[in-house]
């Protein structure tokens, strides 16, 4: 049959210079080779993590979270999340999403002159902590915001940091107190952004787990076969694949309308697929995929904390059933 | 990237929904799978065509508006919105009419189709035999060369709608001595109510006849009722299957109201928190569907060609369209067991959702194998 | 390791004179082959239902409810589970679990004396219903009991029959009023008994889609193997097996203690394992399996009934946590 | 039937109930995968022994009770549900104890187990090696035939304890030229700190050095620590597998006690409807775990052979054990992502249920081919 042409404005697919962009971030993360910095990362060695959030930021990904009147590219929520999706396939560490989240927040003219321009440059790095939440990397980042009660604040300092499941991301309660930054922060946005941004990292971890898993069944051997010639295994690799091809427009859909229940969706579906995909690459790698030292546990164990990360997918659910109602 | 549509094409939608809220009955059709219900959905169609609806995305020239894929995504949504009547019309301009338009030639668009929009002959699809389910290279039936045309012979099974309707559309096997047993085959229109056509329906679960058994016995077909040459049936039949996988079989607009539906019933119900994850798990779904599809329209108007990737789709619609059911059915209680209800309806036709067009076992197998590359094996 | 012998009175096997009963009832049922007295019993034909009905009768089936005062060989829950189990497994049509619920609610002396030998005998069936719900086959049942705002009533007559999902079971409302049996039923009882009835009944189903679907997937080929060796395939019937197998002990365990929380355990878990049981079955079928013509169909649509019927899954899991509290 | 137990069973789980309840230790021990924690387990081994309550089901002359297996789930009942820590000693006492009753000499019980019920010796597993998972017959690991007994060369992979423990038992093959793959291996127990012996700790997904790589380089082993005679390892390891994934590898006491933490975890969440059915469920299979152990345990007194039903088991529980720290973590929200939790140790604990003990894809088999019949075939 001859379709015609789409007659409108309707357009869904990425253009050649969201699709460069992604391949320029994938090989400038490919080239730096992540996962030495993830493990440093996780022993509170800063450098390599440093050095490769500086050319991160140089490729301009902080910055589509800041307007351009800050010395920013955005808001450009699609650009952002096709970014984050390669963020989590290179398993990249450090309190990224927690930036993004503190760019949408800082949007008053006082703070927004003095902190954006330095995230956008990445000179400076961001952790947000809801009341009662834990910040993630609170120990590493140079700005320290705290959503009270009577608004946000810049944190005076870090409590104790704790380990997560996820030994690249260390959890730390901010300390009370410290300079009133805004008494009405806009914290709707900076939740819509930080989902937005963690849906599209467990996408890409989901997405990272799959391709390592496809390459590690096709490889080894077992009764006389390649595991990845066995129909179970097929069947539970080709179940993954279904749960993230059908996340991924879920996270590009709702970076193009970034309503509450488009990102919502999205982080529960992304969420879910990347955890599937983490328990399924486990399963078919076995006990060498149960170790730390293999690189495999880097993805394993980031896609069980972003699932939970800015809002559970239960929390998610009820999101949707609330815009829906 | 934009999702937003354009004013003309909002103006298409609403013009479709004006015209559907004018003319959806408001008492559901009986069950398009009773002779009853089967009349009343023909002449649904025969409305349908009579507003120029009955296959948007036709050329004007067969019955249609050459509207375009956005459009038809559109009139899909709005028409399963509207609560608007099942397609009985569903093999011929899903399964057929792509064929024609592909394979065929004008003389056959030109005979089959507006009779086709117009709802004057339903078409019921005849690709299976009772040994050959998933495995179409296994097909037995016979077409034999004859004066004028073919002369075709043998068993088709699960042929639905034919049990009420008027012509089917199949391979049979046209040169036994074909070197593989997918090559030789032929892709034939032929009369239901031809000399030598047996109809045996058959009841699906709920003893309603969804599909038919299929007895040819020497069934004279003229040549020009033969799609493409004999011999390339497989190849014709392997577009339509891809086809019948991919956009066109379950528009995003069955699942949006499916889970609106859904919604409804559960705060009819009173919201009860234990089913909460599950309908919100429908309503992400519908719109993963319908994104899904965007994406893949668009890829297709770009010039893509949707290949194996319909497997995706085939798994993940027909799976959601079950669980959706089922959570309707939980929701329900005791009034769930009731088999005379539009969602007991429902429930029984999703459950043959994984198994036709490809059961979904061969999909996965195609997705391991062609979309992550993983090695061919013997499946057992 | 040589384990010494139990030490204590718990026992957790069949005896030897319980299996035999299994087996008796398993081939007398298999004699009769009730497939047809299913499909007649579906076209509301009596006959050969009424004849399949005394002989279970007179195999003792329903005597197991009766307390032996009243002509009966019971309570026996113990030996009522393994019956039902057979029952499900030969996909007996009627009012059986409701039969046995009415024994369990007319233990008042007047109506015990009046009814319960008759139902021990198979002389009369019963159905029994809820306020609200449905009674199965009010239009076969010479005993129609409704259990109504102000006690267990006689119901003078049945509404018109509605089709069930489960073409063998006949729906239908109680008319309201008519003689008053009993003020105080004993409604839990009663619930406990169907409820276990149910949930042994289930269990046969899913074990007998089960052994269908074993012998079907060893015999069709497609692709030049019989199915049953593709291992997706031998998976997914393992993972049936696992449900029901985990399933059977939960029944037998509940018919020992007969508390609530283990009923509902076991209903809970039965009716689950018996569906998932009939969804793969209907899925290794394929086509042939949605046809009602085909007998798989008997059981398929019971299993989905059964599911629902004494309680949903969903109900059975809320007295579970009821009970735990 | 009759699930009461008798007085005397009472008597004896009352008094194991006191006994923990006076000695298990009010703070968690710390993790047995650290240097700490195992030698905290290790000293809570030696009160253990110290009741006589190490190896309850033990013939008394080696530090059981002789208590039959009834009391041995009652005692496991009590030990889980008091909080008690969990068990250094398990690979010993659950496999290789069982080998050495049903294989080795008496000798080697009263050499061996006294000093494992004591928890003098600790003991790990070496089953696997790099390149043969859940496929023993593939095992590579040495043994050459020397003066007075064997050496033993070559590479062992996830020796779960062998971080800290002092020996270990595992198969090397003593037989190169032997017919089949899996003959011609020997059952042998070996000293972790003999000279030849490297050991290098592995650390789990948390970091915690829960197994470690054994490199064999010449160790000698006297005869007297061979099971069995050489070249019946696999057939002796085989019934140490069924052993391992039956009885005694997981209790229903372990999975009533985390059923029962759940469930109040659940309720100090303000007992939230959306996960009231994860919750219900999680009491309900660990009731099921229960009465199916028993339903097993009264058919092994009746005379029974318990065979490839094992698998039904091995794929149950480590299914259940994941479904319920999944839970676990889902009800704690944010919390659930901390890394220092018992319910973060306890989550990553599960995570290798369904691999080791052979992987559940290989129990599914055995399930299909075993006790469905279903034909073989080459899985791929």
């Amino acid at each position: 049959m001859t379709w015609p042409q789409a007659s409108g404005p309707m357009r869904f697919l990425l253009d050649a210079e969201q699709r460069a962009f992604a391949q320029s971030l994938d090989a400038m993360l490919g080239a730096a080779g992540t996962a030495a910095a993830v493990r440093d990362w996780s022993r509170g060695e800063r450098g390599s993590g440093r050095a490769l959030w500086s050319r991160i930021a140089d490729a301009g990904v902080f910055a589509l979270a800041v307007p351009e009147k800050y010395e920013g590219l955005g808001p450009r929520p699609v650009e952002l999340a096709v970014a984050f999706v390669e963020l989590g396939r290179h398993a990249v560490p450090g309190p990224l999403v927690e930036t993004v989240a503190a760019a949408a927040l800082l949007r008053d003219p006082g703070p927004a002159e003095r902190f954006l321009a330095a995230l956008a440059s990445g000179r400076s790095t961001a952790t947000v902590a809801r009341e009662g939440s834990y910040a993630l990397d609170g120990d590493a980042a140079t700005l320290r915001l705290a959503l009270a009660a009577d608004g946000l604040r810049l944190a005076p300092g870090h409590g104790p940091v704790r380990p997560s499941l996820d030994p690249a991301r260390r959890l730390t309660r901010l300390l009370p107190g410290g300079e009133l930054l805004t008494p009405a922060p806009a914290v709707d946005r900076a939740l819509l952004w930080a989902r937005l941004a963690t849906a599209a990292q467990a996408l890409g971890v989901g997405l990272a787990l799959l391709e390592r898993t496809v390459a590690h069944v096709g490889r080894r051997v077992q009764f006389g076969a390649p595991i990845g010639s066995f129909q179970a295994v097929k069947h539970r690799l080709a179940d993954v694949k279904i749960a993230l091809e059908f996340a991924r427009p879920l996270v590009l859909g709702a970076a193009v309308t970034m309503t509450a229940a488009d990102v919502a969706a999205a982080k529960a579906s992304a969420g879910e697929a990347a955890y599937a995909s983490a328990r399924a690459a486990l399963q078919l790698h076995g006990a060498i995929g149960y170790t730390a030292e293999y690189d495999l546990s880097l993805w394993l164990t980031k896609a069980r904390a972003l699932r939970t990360a800015w809002g559970t997918p239960d929390e998610c659910r009820a999101e949707v059933l609330r815009a829906h109602a | 990237m934009d999702l937003a549509h354009s004013p003309a094409d909002e103006a298409f939608r609403a013009e479709a929904r004006a015209w559907l809220h004018a003319h959806v009955p408001a008492v559901p059709l009986p069950s398009l799978e009773t002779a009853e219900g089967f009349a009343a959905h023909r002449a649904w169609e025969a409305e349908l065509a009579a507003g120029g609806w009955s296959a948007v995305n036709w050329p004007t020239r067969y019955g249609g508006r050459d509207c375009g894929l956005t459009r038809w995504l559109l009139f899909e949504e709005e028409y399963y919105a509207a609560g608007a009547p099942g397609r009985v019309s569903q093999n011929g301009v899903s399964l057929l009419a792509p064929t024609l338009f592909d394979h065929g030639t004008e003389e056959q668009r030109s005979r089959v189709l507006p009779a086709m929009a117009a709802g004057e002959v339903v078409w019921a699809q005849a690709w299976s035999e009772p040994e050959a389910g998933s495995d179409l290279a296994a097909l037995r039936a016979r077409a034999v060369r004859a004066d004028g045309g073919w002369r075709l012979s043998g068993q088709k099974a699960w042929s639905s709608r034919a049990a009420f309707a008027d012509r089917a559309f199949g391979l049979f096997r046209s040169d036994p001595d074909a070197g593989a047993p997918h090559r030789g085959l032929g892709y034939f229109m032929f009369d239901l109510r031809a000399p030598g056509v047996t109809v045996r329906p058959v009841g699906r679960l709920d003893g309603k006849p969804a599909f038919a058994e299929l007895f040819l016995d020497e069934v004279f077909v003229p040549d020009e009722d033969v799609i493409g040459r004999p011999g390339e049936g497989w190849r014709i039949a392997m577009s339509t299957a891809a086809n019948e996988r991919g956009l066109t079989l379950r528009s995003p607009g069955r699942f949006l109201a499916s889970a609106e539906r859904l919604h409804a019933l559960w705060q009819d119900r009173g919201s009860p928190p234990g089913a909460a994850d599950r309908v919100a798990d429908a309503l992400i779904g519908a719109r993963a569907y319908q994104l899904f599809t965007w994406a893949a329209a668009h890829r297709f108007l770009a010039g893509e060609r949707l290949g194996p990737e319909s497997s995706l789709n085939k798994v993940f619609w027909s799976e959601y369209d079950i669980a959706l059911h089922e959570t309707a059915l939980d929701l329900l209680g005791e009034e769930g067991e009731r088999g005379d209800t539009d969602w007991a309806e429902r429930y029984v036709f999703s459950l043959a959702g994984p198994i036709y067009a490809g059961a979904n076992e061969i999909q996965r197998d195609i997705v391991a194998e062609r979309l992550l590359g993983l090695p061919k094996g013997r499946r057992t």
